[in-house]
């Protein structure tokens, strides 16, 4: 079965990024995005922290304290950026003005519930930064995980078994096996990976998926 | 490419429908965008309500949509001034509908939609006439008001410089609720003094960032005689 | 009976306002107060249309229509000043940043409540403004006002006829007959205007009064 | 006259009292007031509560002030980081209460505060375990959570440039929490790189007004190795 590796994931997630977006990648995996965005289309970069307009990692020894990411990464600023305090930017993520965030996830239910923040491990120190903010905030989420868990279980559930980042948020799944969209009546199959075929897509994820036209 | 430049008011505020909320900056003169109401009139929508700090006056701008009949509802701090006639006329006939709210409540509302704030506490106002029928709520020994977003469809604000991507700085008192009203409407259409090429507008003096704005209009400003 | 002119109400109160003190003065009589501040203090005066250390009027011809202050009277703006969005400006007021505002009043009652923005009219067109804010809002609430009426009724009283501004906001009052306190146990006379006796000050005034042992 | 500056750090912190709650500034080292944070430690304040976005890491700073058993409660959105080791481990002792607030709520809970709101609602954590407890409320079909100010006795921020005024500017994204700690905290302490005589500051340009800031004192910053 071939499967997407993370940057091909990061990739295909960037092709689907439309000329103009405001987005926000979310701490780690999501941030691979930012490398794939495609060189013709002007797409602004938020990061939590204050700041629109994020450019490339800065070259080795140009970095600067304080001009980071939400990962606490060096970044650097493309013309046009601008810096705000913290309410603002919150404001601007839970005001609707992002067009998309990308997240990592734990599980995505059929219902477009999120759960990225916390195993659940009761001595666990949760710890939970913007994630809850983006997920209601954003007017489309995006998740970008692999399909399933190191012991083949499927993170695209019936119902989350690990604590909610939000309810109902999720717009589209990108894993290392398909594009997934979450609609009110289900789970739509975009895309599927190569040449694996949709019953066995169906098969490893469990809940059911709806086949589109358009899908393998 | 991203750019928000638009050719002409017209051309800026030519989809905006009858019905429509439209929040209009400015503070007396300071930050009205003049050009843009002079446009909003000419397009013809009709049925609108206006969310402005007052009510306009004399025979232009605000006044003249008021007087064109065109304003369902203002929503406001301050309509009555000495010569606001066409608001005073309209609204004795009762053409016309008046939300009247706190200066700093009707700031807070706006900046509460921009932001996704689903209602909040206020103390402004509490015991008075403007909060009878509204919830209330004792909170640490004061007493506060719930008071709710204001969402616009459109926005008309006056700014002083802008780039291609939207960001924008003001001048002077003119800021007022230029920033706020970006963020709460829909559709965003700034008039500005100057456009400038993009990198030009210090990233740490923005105002108003760009994804706020939708659309930039250049009005070169009147030239005085000495 | 001597009585104050409304220059002499704000030279009083002027006397007041400390050093470093950050400073409302509301649209109309209280403006009057700029202009007799003493030289020697820097007083930081704010307006609600968001500007922070306005200076004295422009030189005739140096207005600038983009500085005004909230009563829309072109101003001027000392070394040290700022501006600011009017959500920024009334969470200043809102949030009690200010040390004092001053407020006109058409009555206050005994337990501070004050009338300033309604005359109760049926067919009156309310404006309200930022009078609800400043009264809830600042640290103190000083209101400057003539003591009676202009057909010699008492404006402070018992209980408001007109409709309330803000509900047991007022610190203190100034007239052009006396300087009163508004305390939790009643009113307390701090100072009587020339040689009026306490006597016929609590006649005028008509709700009870408390003499302090520095008044007259 | 108004003049904020204050010589030192251990001056500008010498009122501080056991229990206090205090604001420290900063998302990672960006805008994290160092030279402050080591002068509460040579302080000697206890009990106190703190509000930061993080739990302190490695040895230095809020990690060492935890580290010195001088903190009760801490209020954060991500204590968690692999080198948190002074945190964890009083957390997992007892030794310290953790309220976990999502960051954006954090920001706004505290916007609040300096902004004299009450209380409001939040669409965020809504139907998770961060909900648990509190009020919730439907509006406009979207579901919210009541969520409180929260307030603090002092803050202590770094910024760039001040006057004796206390205006304040920042650079780039080390502004992240500054401007509304500045607002919430009953005295606000900043650490600034540059002081300027009064007037040198554009009045546009000024991120937070001098209105906010109680001292400020200059820390210049260390001259790196080339």
């Amino acid at each position: 079965m071939k499967k997407l590796d993370r940057k091909q994931i990061a990739a295909r997630l960037a092709r689907d990024i439309p000329d103009g977006a405001y987005v926000n990648l979310g701490i780690g995996l999501p941030t691979l995005v930012a490398d794939y965005l495609p060189k013709d289309r002007e797409i602004v970069l938020h990061s939590e922290n204050g700041v629109l307009g994020i450019g490339p990692r800065p070259a080795p020894g140009a970095e600067d304290e304080d001009l980071i990411n939400a990962g606490k990464e060096p970044v650097t600023l493309l013309k046009g950026g601008s810096f705000f305090h913290h309410a603002d930017s919150f404001g601007m993520i839970r005001g609707r003005h992002l067009d998309y965030c990308v997240l990592g996830a734990f599980q995505v239910s059929v219902h477009g519930d999120l759960a990225n923040w916390h195993t659940g491990a009761p001595d666990a120190i949760p710890a939970v930064g913007g994630a809850m903010d983006l997920a209601v905030g954003a007017k489309n989420v995006l998740v970008m995980m692999e399909h399933l868990t190191k012991d083949g279980q499927s993170k695209v559930v019936e119902r989350c078994s690990y604590p909610l980042t939000g309810a109902r948020c999720v717009n589209r799944i990108y894993t290392d096996l398909a594009v997934i969209d979450v609609k009110a009546d289900g789970l739509h199959v975009v895309e599927i990976v190569g040449e694996l075929p949709f019953d066995e897509l169906q098969r490893l994820t469990g809940v059911p998926l709806k086949r589109l036209a358009t899908a393998a | 490419m991203i750019d928000k430049f638009i050719d002409s008011a017209a051309a800026a505020l030519a989809d905006l429908p009858d019905g429509a909320t439209v929040m209009i900056g400015g503070f007396g003169n300071a930050g009205m965008p003049a050009e843009l109401i002079d446009a909003l009139i000419a397009q013809g929508a009709k049925q609108l309500t206006v969310v402005n700090n007052n009510a306009g006056n004399a025979d232009a701008g605000l006044a003249a949509l008021i007087g064109a009949r065109r304003v369902r509802k203002i929503i406001c701090s301050f309509p009555r001034q000495t010569d606001s006639w066409h608001f005073d006329k309209a609204y004795r006939a009762g053409e016309l509908a008046l939300e009247l709210v706190p200066q700093g409540t009707l700031a807070e509302r706006i900046r509460a939609a921009g932001a996704g704030i689903g209602a909040f506490y206020t103390p402004t106002a509490f015991g008075t006439r403007l909060a009878e029928g509204k919830e209330t709520r004792r909170i640490g020994g004061r007493d506060y008001v719930l008071e709710s977003p204001i969402h616009a469809d459109y926005a008309l604000i006056k700014a002083d410089r802008a780039d291609r991507w939207g960001n924008l700085t003001y001048r002077m008192t003119a800021r007022n609720f230029g920033p706020i009203m970006a963020a709460a409407a829909k559709i965003t259409v700034a008039q500005v003094r100057e456009t400038v090429a993009l990198g030009e507008l210090d990233p740490e003096i923005v105002v108003t960032p760009g994804i706020f704005v939708q659309r930039i209009v250049r009005i070169a400003p009147l030239r005085r005689a000495a």
